[in-house]
This record gives C-alpha cells, structure tokens and sequence, in this order.
C-alpha cells in the first residue's frame, strides 16, 4: 500500500511533506518514568527546537503523541481519546521497553503490553529508558520518513479501525469518545482514496 | 458526619489526666474498657491483639470513644491462603497519646464478609472499598462497594494468593513476537538459537 | 395639521386601551393589533408631519399664557426615534407578551408615556414642557409596574426619585417664570442673555437638576438598574432605549437653546473650569462607575440597565464639550445606543422566552439553538462597545476625538477605561448566554418565531448601516447642530470630511470587508473540516459528557474582583456603608408611613404640593 | 506611491510583505531566545514551517460556524489594522482613519478570537479571554493615555500626521525623545500589548493549556499563527510610528523593527510570569502613573 501512494506522490506533495518534517509539534504522555530524558532533550544540552520539535500542551495541536512508558488500562482509554482528539496527520511514538512488549511490567495484570495493537503506532524508541540521543535519532528517522511520505500509520487507524476497536474492546468496555472514526474518515476522504 | 466529628471531643478524657499514658497503662485501659484482654506491647509506641470479628464494630466504638483513638489510619489486608482466612488488620491511631493499636481479625476466606465500621468513621468506606475490589471481602453495611481503581476489571480479586499475574498476562494481553537479531551480531544470539531449535510459524 | 394629530393619536390610544382592555384576558390579539396599528399610524404621521417643522400651534390658555407646541428639528428627530423604537417595541410584543391578561393596561400606559414623551419633545413653552414631564414620570411609574412583583417595588423608588426630580423642577419652571416673567422659550432666552448671574446659577442648577436625576447621571443614578431590570424584557428595551434619554432632552434643549450656550458658560471661572467642566466630570463618572458595576452583574437585563447609565455618560460627555464634533457624537450616541441596546435586550428577550431565565450563570452554549438572536446581540454588543463596522463606534470616535482635541485628556482617559469595561462585560454577556457549553436542560430550545425575529433583524441593519454610512444620522445632526448654536458638521456619507477629521466608515468597512474575504480565502485553503461535539473537547484526557459540567462563567473576571474586593470589603469602609445603610433605613422607616404604597395617597400628596404651588404662584403679581 | 498602478500593486503586496516580515520576526525571535538559553535554536524561518505545516493538516476540527467565522475574522481584522498604520511609502489608507480608528479594530481580531474561543465551549479558552480581556484594563489603557496626551500636544490623531511631525526634525523630534515619560510608558504596554513574558498569563501553557489555543488545531491554529506574525510586525509599526518616529525608508524601518523587537524579547526571554492581578496592579503603579505625569506636563507647558 505505502509503495502505491509514495509513486502517486505529485511535486507538490513532496514539498509539502519537505516542509511539514521541519515542523513537529509533540505531545507527550507522561505516566512513565521516561519523561525524566525528555528535559534534557528539549533544553539546552541537546535541544530538541532546532529540529523544529517543540513540547505542546493540547492534543489538537500537537503532531506527535509521545508515550513515554507503560499504559495501564485505565490510562490507555485517555490515549485513545487523546490520539483520536489530535489532528491528522499524527504520529504515534511508543517511547521506552514498556510501550513495546510491556518491558518490566510484563507480568502485571493492568498494564497493556504491545501499544500497536491498540493505536497505529508510527515509531518505537527502545531503550528502558532510551537516551537523548536515542530520542533524537529517532525523531531524525522520523523526520526523514515524513520527508519521504512513508510515514502513514495514521491511515491504518482509519482503515482498519475493526482490528483497533476489537483489542480496545477486549481490555475496557466501550468509551465514549464522540468520535466515529469510520465515518471521519470516510468525510474526510482518506478512506475512499483506498477503496 | 457533624455528629462523629464532634463526638471524640465530647467523650474526650478530661484534661486533667491530658499527660500522655504510658503504653502499659494504655493496654489495660483498652484491656479494662472493651474487656478484650489479648492486647500486647509490640514496640514502644505500639500495640497490637487479637479480635474477634464480630466483636471489632464495639471494640472500636470503645476505643475511639473511651481511649480517645479518634483516627483510622488504614485497614490492611492479608490473605493466608494455606489456612483459608483473611486477616484484615484495622490501625487506630491517638493523637493524644501517640499511640497506634492495630487490631487483628480473621475471618473465613469463604465467604469473606465483615461488618463495615462506616458508621464510626466515614473514611473506613474507602479501605473497605479499597479491599473489596483487591480481594474480594464483602463489608456488611457498606453501601458504596463500587469498583474504585480498576474500574474495567473482569478477572477475580487480583491481591488473592490463589490469582497468577502472570498468567491472567499472558492469558489476557498479546505479547509481541519480539526476536531481536542484534544478538545474533555478537555470539548467534539467545533468540537465534532458540528459533532454531524450535522453528517458527511463519 | 400631522403636528397636533401626532399628539391626539396617542391619546386616542390611551383611552381606546382603557375601554378594550378587558378582551386584554380573552383574546389579548385584539390590545396588541390595535396597540401596533395605532403606533404604526403614529409613526406615519410623524414623519408627515416634517414639512412642519419650525411651525408652532397654540392649545388652551393656562395661568394667562396658552400652551404651544411645535417641531424643531431637534423634536422632529426625537419625534422619529421616540415612533420607531416604539413601532419595533409594540411590534416585538406581538410575539414576546405571552401573558397580557397579566398587564391589562400594559399598552394603555405604554400610550400614556408615548404622549408625555411626544407632547416633552415638542413642548414649545416651559408650562406644557412641565406638564409633559410630570405626564411622563407618572406614565413610566405605570409602566414599570407592568412586570414582576419586585418590580412593584422597584418602580416606588423610582417614584421617590422622579418626585423629587418633578417638584424640584416645578420650582425651576416658577423660578424661572417670576424672574422672566413668562413661560415663553424665546422670552426666556432673551432675558437670560443678560440675567444677574444669581438668578441664573438658581435657574439653571433648578432646571439641569431633574434633568440629570432623570438621564441617571452619577451620583443620581441609583433608581434605574432594579427598576428597569424587573419591568417586563420588552418594557426593559424600550425605558433603556429611549426613555432614560429624554432628561439628556432636556438637557440640550435647555442648555443650548432655552438659556444658550453663552449664558451657560458665564457660570464658571475659566473656559476650563465652568458648569460644563462640572458636566463633563459628572459624564466621566457616569461613564465609568455603573459600566464597572455593570460588570459583577449576574442577570443579563441588569447588566443591561448599568450600561444605560453608562452610556448616558458617554452622550453627556459629548455634549458637555459643546463643540462640534462633541455634540454630534453626543446627539449621534443617543440613537445609537437607542438602536443597539434595543437590539441586544430583543435577543435577550428572544433568550428569555425560550428559557425562562436571564441569569448569566445558568445560560450558555445557545449559539446553536438560537442563531438569530445570537446574531443580534452579536451586532448589538460590537455596537455597545464601540468596534467598527457598527454605529455606536461612529459616535464614540466622535466623543474621543473632541475629549482629546479640546485639552481633556483625563476625561478622555475615562472614556476609555469605560470602553474597556463595556468590552469586558459584554463579552461576559454574550459567552455566558450563547457561548460556551450547551446545558443538557436547553437541548430542545428553539429559535424565535418570525414575529420576534423580524425587530431584531430590524436593528441588525439600522446598527449596520447607520455604521457604515453615519451621513445618514449626521445630516439631520448637522442640522440639529445649527438649531443649538453650534457650527454644522461637516458631514459627508462616510463620516466626516477631511477638514474636521480623518474617518470614512465606508472605506474602513469595505476594507475590513476585503481583509475578511482574504481570511475567508486563508480558512478555505485549509483542509476540510468537520464540525465536532461539544464533548469531544480538551480536558486533559477526562471523558467529558453531559454529566460533566464543563464550563467557565461563574466569577467570570476574577482578577478584578480580587482587586477590588478590598475596596468593597475593606473592614471600615464595611463598617461606614453599614452605619450610613442603617441611618437610612431607619430614616426611611419614618419616611415609609408617607409612602403608604397606595398610589391614591401619593396622588394625594401630589395634588396638594401642586395644589400649594399653584396657590403661591396666583400670589405673585 | 499613494495612487494609481503603484497604490493597488501596494495593496496587494503589502500583506505577503508583512507576512514575510513577520515569519523573519518571528524566526529570529525564536532564535534568538535560544541563544539566550545557549542553545542552536530552530531555522530562521521556522513560523513558515510550522504555519505550512499547520495549513496542510487533514482533519481540521471546528466547534461550529462562529468558530470559523471567528478565524477570518482575526485574520482580517489583523489585516484591516495593518492597512491603517503607514509605513514608508504606503500610508493611503491613514486618511480614512486615524488612530482612534486603529485603536478600535485593534480590538477586532480580540474579539473575532474571543467568540471562536467561547465557541469551542472549552473552560480553559474562556479563562484565557476573561484573562486578556482583564489585561486590556492594564496595558491598553495605558498605552491609549500615553497616545491622548502625545496627540493632544501635537493637535492631531491622525497617525501619519504624528509621523510626520516627528520626522520633521530627526531623532530630536522623535516621541521618545521629546516625551519620555509616554514613550517609556508605551514600551511597557507594549509587552503587554504582544502577550510576551511577564505579561503572558493569557496563554500560560503550563497553566491553562494556552488558554484561547486549546481546542485550535489545524488550520485554525494555523490561521491564529498567521494573524500572530502579522500582529507582529503591525504592533510593532504603531509604537515605532507613534514613539520612534516611523521610517522614512524601508532599511530604517526594518532596522527599527527588528531593534525594537530585540528589546521585547530579551525581556521576554529572562522574566517569569506575573498573575493576571500583579500584571494589573503593575500597570498601575509604574506605566499608568508616569504617562500621567508625562500629559500633565504636557497640559503645563500647553498653558
């Protein structure tokens, strides 16, 4: 599918994507011990801003969700609504072992293990936790596959939003986050372009 | 709730005898006020003994009302899973005497009920809760035993000796097939050798 | 000929509602049909009657001089104002008056006042102007009893001060007359060109006083909040719009013309320490205190009504410079400020009869369930404080511009923060009542029928237009202007011409109009975009629904309040507002077994002051 | 340049040009409170990315009509002002409009942001406003006294005419320099003015989740950044025509611009945030106060 789109690419899809990778915008969850790297990478000593990444406070603004550590089930369901509330196209970072195959939590009973199977995850930091430097090469990969307009996860959550509902489905009850992601994405044609 | 704010102060001994007690003189007040006599020293500032279930509801109304104990500070609970009883363990503290009493109760894990102490302190409604959701002990009395911190949760009591994390885990959430081959670089790696051995589905 | 049919027709309408007003329970249709016909008629007559402008009729002889009225026109522009929002007004209740069985005499008095306030405006001598205002007072009593029960009581202590007001006019009128020797404007004029300056200060204080007690103007403005608030809400627009004005009547009509502008500023030491300068503070006051006050206010009527003092201030202001930019945006003030707040109570009232309610603190999120009159008090609100394209910013640039060029940089200063306030609790008005979260309660509000609607669509264009082309108004206030003395403006569609100033709202509007159509451009460029719940909403990941009040306008500025909670609970400051509240109440203890709260008393009491006067004034030779 | 082909090739330019400004301005306040902090800081034009960026996002989200209608008109009020204040070779439109003109559809985009916010009924927005609305009682108040009093001793309120009159002798007849009490004053508000540190608390991020910005994403944020960049250059233009006695030609005018801007954001870069009561308070103490004095000397020497 990825390798389609990026032929059907025009000129100037590449120079908006150019431009777009110099600007991200993150939001950052914070329930995990990872957030303490995040400091250090935004000020100073490594300094996040002249990648044109910059810290913002509200899901509608931001580009980049940055989990930064595990998810219990409760706070998944706030992921969710938060990820659903932001604008496409987001990005989602898994950030830290714990996102990943739930790290040193693995045995306990709330806390979810593989982010990807609940929101299209667009990039894992490993590490536990992953330095700044890990973070900024990662957000330079990141970067570079927006520049390169392969960084379509965003898209799997509308078209296979089945496959998300039913693993939100399987660890909480229904949520009421006054979005119909199907019908979004039918309005907003990026599902048509697929079908 | 006025009513149980004020009446500590009311049945409060008088200030004549306010000099904090000392903490033999304090077990036989407990001993000689709610006539339960297995109170004993456990440290300085602490006591500690043994109560029967359906004897705790008056022993803390004496407690707090005649030795002036005016605050809960926790109910904790243990689940002696080899003997089938829990022990719920009530700790009542004196701000006048500096003193903690921790009263023991055990009571049968099947069926696991106790009388709430709602009555006497309104915050117990939150341990009462607290324990409820974690290990299942019904508290008779208590109105409000909703689900408090795991609020989607369909599993059994999780703090229960007889419930595996693990297993509820791996049951309930889907691990990722994680192979990293980075370890392959340096000696053929933990992983390699184990998809070797064992072969893959894909 | 239309002049003295324009004062019978309401008068007509005045006895016919009498005799018609027990259909007022079965069928009220007929009260208001007959209500807004009659005033339609009068509307019409009004404006037949232009080409008698300058011509005066004399009616009955009193006391050896005959009572005449007559239009000017500055009258005939009153005349005009007082028709239209009183055609709207009626137009309105056809619609809003649910319950006229309630008020059975509500258009009787409504007639009853319109006829003061038309024979007010055209009185051409000091007798009939007398007359008409005691007419007037009694009539806006009767009307405001037309409402809630409070407002009953509300009305008494307009009644105490509109007594007062009247009594101490009367004095001025008698003053006036034993000093000149007549009730005639011309002869007065005349003699107050070259009075003694005693009997000038007496005349003018005794003249100005009511005049200001009945504009509201600081520190005399304390009866007009709770007694306009608690009329009926079409009531509220119409005694907010137009008939607080008719003191500021007065004011020009006896400042500029009965004792003339030279005559007044002879009361004074300097050219900037005069009466006028008195004038100016006391506008400057006006202007600022109530709009603050109006700021803590929870009921959207009661905010409404402290800006109609405020406003007041605004106009007083304008006219106290007594130059010509001043005076125009003085005069210009008052019908823009008749125009908008007339507009914004409409959509109030369109909110009120929907809901039920005009508290602030219970509305919110009604933008969607009442577009119309969202729209109007949009259009209404940009005008009270002042913002372009709307008209009331005309006639403040016009009062800014004269505070600032004729040395009044304080008053200016005033001015402003007044406009700071007004924006501040506007804004508070509007977010309250149609912004913000929607209550679950509200969910099946509707808009207004059409009848309600058509008024404020209405005032939605006068606003607008009159903002866009203030020529329109300017015109008749350059004429008004050569009737009071004063040079002409000099007016050209879309302000005024370059000489006098640098303001062409036509080339303003059509700019902004330009510039919006680049945003509107800039916004379609955009992507798509879906119009959301208002649940799905920040809350820092909180599951927001309708069990989750999420909302902010309670202690909606309360940095302010934490200011000047001082100053309103400062220990003796306290202390001192309590003693004088209890000194007070103890007087008015006293004072209470005059006012028995029957009106046959009072009229009682009336009867005989006028009784005593009249005696007094036969004794004079 | 004030008629004919070179006024209409003016009206369209002009706002590319000042949007250009204005990403400049806003890049190189951004880098240079990086430098501040010792650190790269983004690209020099980084307020061109992000407002691309923000632009080209595909799933806007709006809260209603008034919440769209709000941005246009905060992009054209933005857009009316900037037509009013003259610069060098563009001061058409200051005939129709003097500054009490401009003070007024100052307020327009306020305004036209204050309804949108209140549309998307979300509590931090309307905390935002009754912040910025309470601040107005501050800054704007005081910078309209130090305008009364610098219009009332020059007998105009047009702004060019104001311009004028201070170009007429060189940096002698500059505002700041014949009335430096109003001048300083002015510089006060305008901090306050452009919402920069310590009177910030309407946006406090930390606080109220950016007050008016919470529920813009997209191209409302995008279209909030580009009346910002704009604001920018036109906020800055009216202290420089009012108190540094605008520009003759366009280096000076850029040179001033950026100068100016300087200034406001090193204080920007080093001051905390003051409470919307201690911002008030301020306002009243120090600025309010000495553009008092400064009209009262001003009434003195007129007498």
């Amino acid at each position: 599918m990825a390798e389609k789109e990026l032929t059907q690419r025009t000129a100037w899809d590449k120079v908006l994507a150019n431009l777009r990778k110099r600007s991200l915008w993150m939001l950052h969850y914070c329930t995990g011990c990872g957030a303490v790297e995040l400091p250090p990478t935004m000020t100073s000593r490594f300094d996040m801003e002249r990648f044109g990444i910059m810290p913002m406070v509200t899901p509608r603004q931001a580009d980049i969700l940055l989990i930064t550590g595990y998810l219990s089930v409760k706070t998944l369901k706030r992921v969710i609504l938060i990820y659903e509330q932001m604008v496409a196209p987001k990005y989602v970072v898994g950030f830290g072992s714990c996102t990943i195959n739930g790290g040193m939590y693995w045995n306990s009973y709330t806390t979810i293990k593989a982010l990807d199977r609940y929101l299209p995850v667009e990039m894992y930091l490993a590490g536990c936790m992953p330095r700044p430097e890990a973070i900024i090469s990662g957000f330079n990969s990141l970067i570079d596959k927006i520049g390169k307009g392969e960084a379509n996860s965003w898209k799997d959550y509308y078209e296979n939003y089945e496959f998300y509902k039913k693993n939100q489905d399987h660890v909480f009850g229904d949520i009421e986050t006054h979005h119909d992601v199907p019908a979004d994405g039918r309005y907003f044609g990026i599902l048509e372009a697929k079908r | 709730m006025n009513a149980q704010t004020q009446a500590p102060t009311t049945s409060r001994p008088p200030a004549a005898t306010g000099a904090p007690r000392m903490t033999e003189a304090l077990v036989s007040a407990i001993t000689a006020e709610t006539g339960i006599a297995t109170f004993r020293t456990k440290s300085p500032r602490r006591i500690e003994g043994t109560v029967q279930a359906d004897a705790l509801h008056s022993f803390a109304a004496a407690l707090r009302s005649r030795v002036g104990f005016e605050h809960l500070s926790a109910i904790s609970c243990v689940d002696w899973i080899a003997e089938g009883e829990f022990e719920l363990v009530y700790h009542f503290w004196s701000y006048r005497d500096s003193h903690l009493v921790s009263a023991r109760v055990r009571i049968p894990r099947e069926p696991g009920s106790m009388a709430t102490i709602t009555d006497l302190w309104l915050p117990a409604s939150f341990f009462e809760r607290d324990i409820h959701e974690f290990y299942g002990v019904v508290f008779q009395g208590n109105t409000d035993l909703e689900r408090y911190i795991l609020s989607d949760w369909k599993g059994p009591p999780p703090m229960r000796k007889d419930f595996s994390s693990r297993d509820f885990a791996h049951e309930h959430f889907t691990f990722k097939d994680y192979e990293p081959t980075w370890d392959e670089l340096i000696d053929g790696g933990y992983h390699g050798q184990k998809r070797q051995g064992e072969g893959s589905d894909e | 000929m239309y002049t003295q049919a324009l004062l019978a027709l309401p008068l007509v309408g005045f006895v016919v509602t009498i005799v018609l007003q027990g259909t007022a329970r079965r069928s009220p249709a007929i009260l208001k049909t007959w209500a807004l016909l009659a005033f339609v008629a009068m509307a019409a007559v009004a404006t037949l009657a232009f080409p008698e402008i300058g011509d005066t009729y004399t009616g009955p002889m009193v006391f050896g001089s005959s009572l005449s009225i007559g239009l000017t026109d500055l009258s005939w522009w009153f005349v005009m104002m007082i028709a239209g929002i009183t055609v709207l007004t009626s137009f309105f209740t056809l619609g809003a008056l649910r319950d006229t069985g309630t008020y059975p005499m509500y258009y009787g008095w409504l007639f009853l006042k319109v006829f003061g306030m038309l024979g007010l405006v055209m009185s051409r001598d000091l007798l009939t102007f007398f007359i008409m205002w005691e007419i007037m007072s009694w009539a806006t009593y009767f009307v405001m009893q037309q409402g809630k029960e409070e407002g009953r009581e509300a009305a008494l202590g307009y009644l105490v001060y509109a007594i007062v007001a009247g009594m101490v006019l009367l004095g001025g009128v008698l003053f006036i007359h034993q000093s000149a020797g007549s009730f005639e404007f011309a002869v007065i004029t005349a003699y107050m060109a070259k009075a003694e300056f005693g009997i000038l200060l007496a005349s003018v204080l005794l003249v100005l006083v009511p005049f200001l007690i009945e504009a509201a103007v600081y520190p005399a403005h304390g009866w007009l909040p709770s007694a306009y608030a608690s009329s009926e809400t079409s009531m509220t627009a119409y005694l907010s719009s137009i008939s607080t004005r008719m003191g500021l009547f007065g004011l020009i009509l006896f400042v500029f013309s009965v004792f003339g502008l030279k005559a007044i500023d002879r009361i004074g030491i300097s050219a900037h320490l005069n009466l006028r300068t008195i004038l100016l503070v006391l506008a400057a006051l006006t202007a600022v205190l109530p709009t603050y006050t109006a700021l803590f206010q929870h009921d959207a009527k009661r905010l409404l009504t402290w800006h109609s003092i405020g406003q007041g201030g605004y106009m007083l202001l304008g006219l106290a410079t007594a130059s010509t930019l001043g005076t125009a945006g003085g005069l210009m003030h008052i019908f823009n400020y008749m125009t908008y707040v007339a507009l914004i109570i409409f959509s109030i009232a369109a909110v009120e009869y929907r809901t039920g309610t005009t508290n602030l603190n219970k509305l919110g999120g009604l933008i969607v369930k009442q577009p119309v009159a969202f729209l109007g008090m949009l259009f209404g609100i940009i005008g009270l404080a002042g913002i372009p394209p709307m008209n009331g910013f005309v006639s403040k640039w016009f009062i800014y511009r004269s505070l600032i060029l004729g040395g009044y940089p304080f008053i200016a200063l005033a001015a402003f923060i007044a406009t700071v306030g007004t924006i501040m609790s506007v804004y508070k008005l509007i977010h309250n009542t149609f912004l913000g979260q929607l209550p679950e309660r509200y969910n099946d509000v509707k808009e207004v029928g059409l009848l309600m609607q058509l008024p404020i669509w209405i005032l939605m264009g006068v606003v607008f237009t009159t903002g866009v082309f203030p020529g329109l108004i300017l015109q008749w206030i350059a004429k008004i202007q050569v009737g009071m003395g004063i040079v002409p403006i000099a007016w050209t569609l879309g302000g005024v011409a370059r000489e006098a100033g640098d303001l062409n709202m036509m080339v303003v509007t059509a700019v902004f109009m330009a510039t919006f159509a680049v945003g509107a451009i800039i916004f379609f460029i955009g992507g798509k975009r879906r119009i959301v719940s208002q649940y799905d909403n920040y809350a820092a990941g909180h599951f927001l629904n309708k069990d989750v009040p999420y909302n902010f306008n309670y202690n909606f500025y309360s940095a302010f309040d934490h200011i000047f909670e001082k100053l309103y609970h400062d220990a003796p400051v306290q202390t001192a507002i309590r003693n004088l509240g209890r000194f007070v109440r103890m007087v008015a203890d006293y004072v209470r077994r005059f006012f028995t709260g029957q009106i046959n008393t009072y009229a009682a009491y009336y009867v005989a002051a006028v009784i005593i006067a009249l005696a007094i004034l036969k004794e004079i030779p | 340049m004030n008629s004919g082909i070179g006024l209409i090739v003016w009206i369209i330019a002009y706002p590319f040009v000042s949007f250009s400004l204005g990403v400049l301005l806003g890049g190189y306040g951004r880098k240079l409170t990086a430098r501040i902090q010792r650190r790269v800081g983004p690209s020099w034009i980084q307020p061109f990315f992000d407002v691309v960026k923000l632009m080209s996002k595909k799933t806007n989200v709006s809260h209603g009509y008034m919440h769209d209608v709000a941005m246009m008109m905060l992009v054209g009020g933005t857009l009316l002002t900037m037509y009013f204040v003259p610069v060098p070779g563009f001061h058409y439109f200051s005939q129709f409009g003097d500054y009490i003109v401009i003070m007024y559809i100052l307020l327009v985009p306020p305004l036209g942001m204050a309804l949108g916010v209140g549309q998307t009924a979300n509590p931090n927005g309307s905390i935002g406003i009754a912040r910025a609305l309470q601040m107005l009682a501050g800054y704007e108040v005081t910078f309209v006294l130090t305008f009364i009093g610098f219009a009332m001793k020059n007998g105009t309120t047009s702004m060019y005419e104001l311009m004028m009159i201070q170009q007429s002798g060189g940096v002698a007849t500059w505002g700041l320099v014949t009335n430096p009490l109003l001048g300083v004053a002015a510089l006060f508000c305008l901090q306050g003015m452009m919402n920069e540190k310590p009177f910030e608390v309407v946006i406090a991020p930390h606080e109220i989740a950016t007050g008016p910005m919470t529920e813009m994403g997209g191209k409302y944020l995008g279209m909030m950044f580009i009346q910002h960049l704009i604001n920018l250059v036109v906020e800055l233009t009216i202290y420089m025509n009012l108190f540094l006695g605008g520009a003759t030609n366009w280096f000076e005018y850029v040179a001033k611009l950026f100068a100016l801007f300087t200034l406001v954001m090193s204080v920007n870069a080093v001051y905390g945030r003051f409470r919307t009561d201690s911002a008030l308070r301020f306002f009243w103490k120090l600025p309010l106060p000495m553009a008092a004095l400064g009209v009262i000397l001003i009434m003195i020497n007129g007498i």
